[in-house]
């Protein structure tokens, strides 16, 4: 039977040293008859390797990937190139097939790396201090909400605005119902931009929660926000993009406490969404509350250099209820992806990588204007992404034409905006402003002719109303 | 082998990854940013050769023991083969690159193996309302914690109190103090088994849900189960079945049919999901139906065509998003897909009666560890176990200052991973061993082998042990008290 | 540049160890002005890994393969099912980015390996001894004619027939047309038969060369020619199909000398012709004019079990003109995938294989021979490979239009006929009756879905005659 | 880590894969085949489990060192780094699940490739015919010697000799009488270049080619080239390279530019191909255009398209079959497809400029560590080298009977692979070190201190080495006499 070892004859052996008949017979000593499942589970029949194969190989190719199609598309999840460095050392079995360092003289790899990348999350957003990993971008930015609440006892509010990731407040929205917190989302002006949440700070404010760039593309003017947090006391909590820092400013630069990022841009697949890696650095000073496993340089009993997990008095194996958190496994497969990445890029390569992003954005800006169709929505350059309003007034069917072209052609925001079946609640809508808008995002692999594609594609589609 | 660190290998100047000339025209980036928006150098990143970032990994991995290349029986994280096909099947391109927010019209092949999921997941644990969306299994407890709050919520009741065991893992506490629920403790028994007078005792009008690990951390399917059914839902409560020891009773006996209402999987674990190192894992939920409409999403919904021509077409599969009841999300898009496919993979490799196979090998391999190990170490909970059992090194430690610690480091040198220590709490200098069902009896004589010539050795070899590992023994007290979190210039230069 | 090391500053730290002022003044040194090319090579310009990438994803998806195509091809190469545990371990740095195991204490898994090889092959042929691989099975089968007839002084004639491999013989003429021998090729029977080659087994003969399943799938009486051979002093050497022993006897058990075979079936990827495999395995008693190298086992100072190269005076890097071959390389590599893959198979796996490709071999047979335009020719069970003749004389069409239906539904035998494009002399020819017919195979991957599909795009088929 | 053989892990009845049912209707076997056909049992191959075989493979492959583990200064084998995007890209479907009879109408990408590679070989070498068919450098050797064959007998001459340096690879000697020649040995002078008296005295109407690596086996550029040119060529006779060395003048010299007439390559070695623990290689060999119509083939060639519509279909690529001057094939299907794919990527990676700086740096670092190690090993073969240099340990045996071999195995124990020893043969106690142009100035001077380091151990220490590998000083001369080649019963209980 597929992976298991034992023969008929090794079955028997094994009884005889346990002094039981069957493998029945110990079972059934534990388990009540009556709970016992008296039918065999009603699950597909078992599959060889080889129909296995050629059947999920068929399903497979019933996707649409970044692969067969031209991928345009970001909303917090991007087609970056990974170097096949990056594959090749993810894929060896010491590391895949290992788990927790709960013993360290076996797990130094694992524990090294971890402590690499610490470093190199805290090179790249200029904090003193990175965990090793958290589930994702999303969780991470409500952990880090949790932390300060937790750091900043008698505040209760968290301020945020309408153009910090949709499903990113969502999960915030989830995890604050049943605690003592009060959630506050600001609009956004016009442009896109969160200044206005300056204005809703007060001493009840515990921390606030902005994304620079932000959904909709557009930076932030995170310094003097984070002056203003800090004047009234309260901490800030920027959402960043790893790439973006290869030409911005770093938030430890900008006096952000605690800075967050979807790491699946540094070396991990889109994956469908997951397994992504939560980034999350803070302040040296407030370590004692970050959440998830952290690995720490100490020295053998020979007086080697070597690593540990430590300050595991803030995890949940030991404190139980009194955690920071109750976050166990974490990626470390994913931040070893992140680790080899940026070792591959180096600051150059990060450098270089923003420009080309930022180059390819600004010509895709300026094709897709060139259409009486189109607007570009929002003032200011853009990163890697940015909003396009369709003066067609028809964004799926427009989006639906360009898939069937072989494009990916942009995220449809209309049904996240006030009211769309995305947004379950105010909390997590976009502004109304982007309804019959799509996002657009352009990685340094689109190519000139892939844009040039794009715009023709999308510029030649069927429009439903009549501009 | 090099153990430097990547910053000490770099230097000023080298470079692996280029881009080539832009095909675009390109931009003066300075005059597009303010100055204000604009770092004046790249973050302070190590220069480093391809060459010698492959050198690098590929050498650090050498430093870990994995299943690939050892036994790992370590007690609660079901370490078992992690299959090739898998990683292989789950690596072809129509899964792997898919973007989380395409359209769903795209998405019928993944969407249609994400439902036959949802339904195998519910057939195994015989609880109907699945989510796939959290990324691990404390992730699902909280989850799951975060329905039953949704659900006494919209009761009008006022739970407010999660009951948890002794034995429990140390998330089972942790997830319902962040689900906002306060917590209390129930002490196992003599036996190692639920405490019912204690359980009767605190159960009361406030108490939300009962946290269940069962079989339990000992490794022994509570008797009592049908029994602990009757108090938690008598008393208004729900019960939560962590879900970490599924691969003792897949196809032997279902969550749901023993009282269960909420459960997580680790799929990571049972179904073989590799473990990554700590991770990715994931934690799908599963609960009874009327609990259902509160779970977080996506999920995945079929709808069957009329007109269909080809089995291909033969539904639409639809994710349906977080509305209404539902508490929302737990994490950004729709899960962690990629450990997700890899369980699938294996449920398809098994089909049912292959499941229950391998429920029994493991329980036997356990059992027959056991049976060997109890000669030489006391095992304080019975001569039958589940899928895993707990010994004590207790009276060794007393006789020959011996410590479970001690066990753990010296088995390391045998070449076998150690078996988890000192967890559950309630046994005293605990070793916990789980040998999962695709190890041979070879491999399991070999280690019994070892662990008994230990009890039998000088006690200085053990107390130095490892001896054959590049580090031994590190100082974890200074690593708490003065922490090293970073590598700076500094800490290159003293310590080597 | 891509892969170098060197900054500036290493580089003048170096050259001034050296003495040196630049690293043309080394050159400058020894390669005369003359002969130093005073101009940039004129290549293509440097490309990254990103575009690169995407252009050679761009060039692969330009061609037909069994991943794009259902494959119904064989003629000494065949799409076998590769278990994903063969790439995963061929895939490792330590294995593949090594070298010849010159020093055995840090080569132990690769002379392991040879050794396990070693075995495996002589488990699989029934013969004595195996060496450690050679390039192919066509080179193969000719340093096995080399070897016979290096044993065999006074004797200089080499016995085949027209049913071996045709490339085969082509190297065969190559490699002979300057040493003292002569090779005879015998028409086979019209069933496709050897045997008639008995009648030309003299004093003279050094060696007979046959394939059994033959070139055009037919079963060769191996012990009766092998006995003929042997009455008359010569070798036998066979060719043979590993995947074939799942169920045919093994070559040392019907009086073969020397067995080779193609290895590419045991977990080798198809990749157009190469890197393949080539097995051989003789007689114990002759191990020492055995070409390749050998792996044996012996133990080290501490009495330890371990594995070195071995019977080295045969090689070229000790005997130089004088040793049994000028081999050099071998392909350990991919003997690991073998023995991956046979280890992953068994015994009961090789059998069923066998099975799955007899009984859909049958299977394909009765299908096809439903159409009046197609007739099975050659009688007798097939393993995995028959041939087809086109009554409709239209091969090279039927084919080409299969290929457009998505199938490989064949190999074209006419241009290896008698006067065809790919019989470059009467020695490489198949015999003319197989003029106007294919040869197909059909594996195990093959389902009965992709046979009824390939039979009925043949059936279907335009015709160019009538029939 | 146990290092038992598959056949020691095997018990009857264990599987690993296992097809399922048939979807076709079953045959019975023995009815359809004689008797006489079929065997009784199946071969006695071994019986594992696949956790079992990824485990044993997996733990094997740690006891090899490897360029992606260790300095491999190995010389005259070119241990470069083997870049991981050739592997991947090798391995899309279009290159590697092609069959090799498929129409060449479904080939046309992968034949462009190759008919570019053609292209590209023939611009580094200066010499315009190229196949690609050698599956390794000695395979090339032969195929190319062939080729002069042919060439000679159609000339009507009865040349039959081959003249080989007495520092060449023993692969030119074997190869030239394989390939049905005599062979004589040209001396080296006392600078290691070619003994010019020697040749003058050795080449006559009988001499077909005269084999030269240039640089040659002691990584030294022959100043004499010129004159070798005049010499061969005067004397009638044709000059072969061994482009082993290639490494060392890409971009800097072309062998058809200082004289050769047929030459190979080691894509494996100077264009990254992995050396895949001994194989495979490739061995595509160029020649001047008087002798490319008997290359072996076949070789692509083009024809362009007069109603192209885009680059796609710009040209027509063909194979063209070895026919009529031709020597023939010297393998079967085209060649070592795969490796050739990965040369390509590579050159493409590099570009011409690139090429030249690979070659350049592989020079700089062979003599920076001749500037280092010439301070306590003897270098006798001057102060410069090209892209590897050979010491000898002859003093050091003398003086402190430490032998090439002894510090072969001690430096094993610093972590670094052993240079190349006993070769070439004209060094007594030969080491010979390439370090290419992929390892950094950090490894080339730890490997300095190393060396020097073990010239100033103690003998014992020494002779014992090494000391950190599972085994050390294997019995060498009892495996050859009393060899044991395969895994028996009797074999496995004898010996562990």
């Amino acid at each position: 039977m597929s992976y298991l070892f034992h023969t008929d004859e090794d079955r028997r052996e094994m009884l005889k040293s346990i002094g039981a008949e069957s493998i029945d017979e110990i079972i059934n000593d534990q388990v009540p008859e009556a709970v016992r499942l008296k039918r065999p589970l009603n699950l597909p029949p078992a599959c060889n390797e080889l129909a296995l194969t050629a059947e999920m190989t068929r399903l497979a190719a019933r996707n649409a990937s970044a692969d067969s199609h031209v991928c345009f598309l970001g909303g917090g999840a991007y087609d970056h190139f990974i170097p096949a460095a990056v594959d090749e050392i993810a894929s060896r079995g010491e590391y895949y097939t290992s788990y927790t360092p709960y013993q360290a003289e076996v797990s130094q790899g694992n524990l090294q790396v971890m402590f690499e990348y610490e470093t190199l999350v805290t090179q790249l957003t200029g904090l003193g201090v990175s965990n090793a990993s958290l589930y994702d971008g999303g969780s991470a930015a409500t952990e880090a909400v949790l932390m300060a609440l937790s750091m900043q006892r008698g505040r209760n509010k968290v301020i945020t605005t309408d153009v910090v990731h949709p499903q990113y407040r969502d999960i915030l929205v989830a995890y604050l119902k049943n605690i003592d917190a009060e959630l506050v989302v600001v609009p956004s002006d016009e442009n896109g931009h969160s200044k206005p949440m300056i204005d809703a700070i007060d001493d009840k404010t515990a921390c606030v929660l902005i994304q620079h760039p932000n959904f909709v593309g557009q930076l932030e003017s995170v310094s003097e926000i984070a002056a203003a947090a800090k004047e009234a006391g309260a901490l800030t909590i920027q959402v960043f993009d790893p790439v973006s820092l290869g030409r911005l400013k770093r938030p430890g630069d900008m006096g952000v406490d605690i800075a967050i990022a979807e790491g699946q841009s540094l070396g991990n697949p889109l994956a469908y969404g997951g397994p992504y890696l939560g980034i999350m650095a803070c302040r040296d000073e407030l370590v004692r509350r970050l959440p998830g496993r952290i690995a720490g340089q100490t020295t053998d009993r020979r007086g080697k250099r070597c690593w540990v997990l430590t300050l595991q008095t803030r995890e949940q194996h030991i404190r139980r209820e009194k955690a920071t958190s109750n976050i166990c496994s974490n990626q470390t497969l994913l931040a070893l992806r992140a680790t080899v990445h940026l070792s591959l890029l180096g600051p150059e390569g990060l450098k270089e990588t923003a420009d080309h992003c930022i180059a390819k954005t600004a010509y895709a800006k300026e094709v897709i204007a060139k259409s009486e169709r189109f607007e570009v929505v929002g003032e200011g350059p853009s990163l890697k992404e940015f909003v396009v309003r369709d003066l067609g007034a028809d964004v799926a069917g427009l989006l639906a034409h360009a898939r069937e072209q072989g494009l990916l052609a942009g995220i449809d925001m209309t049904p996240m905006c006030v009211g769309g079946s995305e947004a379950s609640e105010p909390a997590v809508a976009l502004p109304s402003r982007y309804e019959q808008c799509f996002l657009v995002a352009v990685t340094e692999k689109r190519s000139r002719v892939e844009i040039d594609r794009w715009a023709n594609v999308l510029c030649e589609a069927p429009s439903m109303a009549t501009v | 082998q090099s153990t430097q660190l990547l910053f000490e290998l770099s230097r000023a100047g080298r470079r692996a990854h280029r881009l080539g000339d832009l095909d675009v025209p390109s931009v003066n980036v300075d005059d597009l940013f303010t100055a204000e928006s604009l770092a004046e150098t790249p973050p302070p990143l190590p220069e480093l050769a391809e060459g010698d970032v492959v050198r690098h990994f590929v050498c650090l991995s050498t430093l870990n023991m994995s299943v690939d290349t050892h036994f790992y029986p370590l007690g609660s994280c079901t370490m078992k083969y992690n299959p090739k096909r898998n990683e292989r099947i789950a690596s072809l391109p129509g899964f792997l690159n898919v973007h989380p927010l395409q359209h769903e019209s795209g998405l019928q092949g993944l969407l249609e193996l994400l439902y036959e999921l949802q339904g195998m997941f519910a057939e195994i644990s015989g609880l109907p309302g699945v989510s796939m969306q959290p990324a691990a299994g404390a992730h699902g407890e909280l989850a799951a914690l975060l329905v039953a709050a949704a659900y006494f919520r919209e009761q009008g009741s006022d739970r407010s109190v999660v009951l948890t065991a002794d034995s429990a893992h140390g998330t089972n506490p942790a997830s319902a103090q962040m689900a906002g629920f306060k917590t209390k403790t129930v002490k196992s028994n003599a036996n190692g088994l639920v405490d019912l007078e204690d359980l009767k005792a605190k159960l009361d009008d406030k108490t939300a849900v009962f946290m269940l690990t069962n079989p339990n951390t000992l490794g022994l399917f509570d008797s009592q189960i049908e029994e602990i059914n009757q108090l938690v839902h008598d008393a208004g409560a729900l019960i939560y079945l962590d879900g970490a020891n599924m691969n003792a009773i897949l196809g032997i006996t279902r969550p749901g049919d023993f009282g269960a209402d909420l459960m997580h999987y680790n799929p990571h674990k049972t179904f073989s999901g590799p473990h990554g190192g700590g991770g990715p894992g994931a934690g799908p939920i599963c609960v009874r139906d009327f609990l259902a409409k509160y779970l977080p999403g996506p999920i995945v919904t079929r709808v069957e065509n009329e007109n269909a021509t080809s089995d291909d077409d033969r539904y639409t599969y639809h994710l349906t998003s977080p509305s209404g009841d539902s508490i929302g999300r737990v994490r950004s898009f729709f899960g962690n897909t990629g450990v997700l496919v890899r369980a699938y993979i294996y449920l398809r490799t098994y089909g049912g009666d292959g499941l229950r196979h391998v429920s029994e090998d493991a329980v036997l391999g356990a059992n027959y560890l056991l049976s060997k190990v109890k000669h030489f170490l006391d095992v304080p909970h019975g001569n039958r176990c589940m899928h895993e059992f707990v010994a004590s090194a207790s009276r060794l430690k007393k006789e020959k200052h011996l410590s479970a610690m001690d066990i753990a480091k010296r088995i390391l040198d045998y070449g076998f991973h150690a078996p988890t220590v000192y967890f559950p709490l309630v046994v005293d200098e605990a070793v916990m061993v789980e040998p999962t069902e695709t190890e041979s009896k070879q491999t399991l004589d070999a280690f019994v082998e070892a662990l008994f010539r230990i009890t039998e050795e000088g006690e200085e070899l053990i107390h130095d042990a490892p001896h054959s590992t590049r580090i031994s023994r590190p100082d974890d007290v200074t690593a708490a008290r003065r922490p090293v979190l970073k590598w700076t210039d500094a800490a290159g230069e003293s310590a080597t």
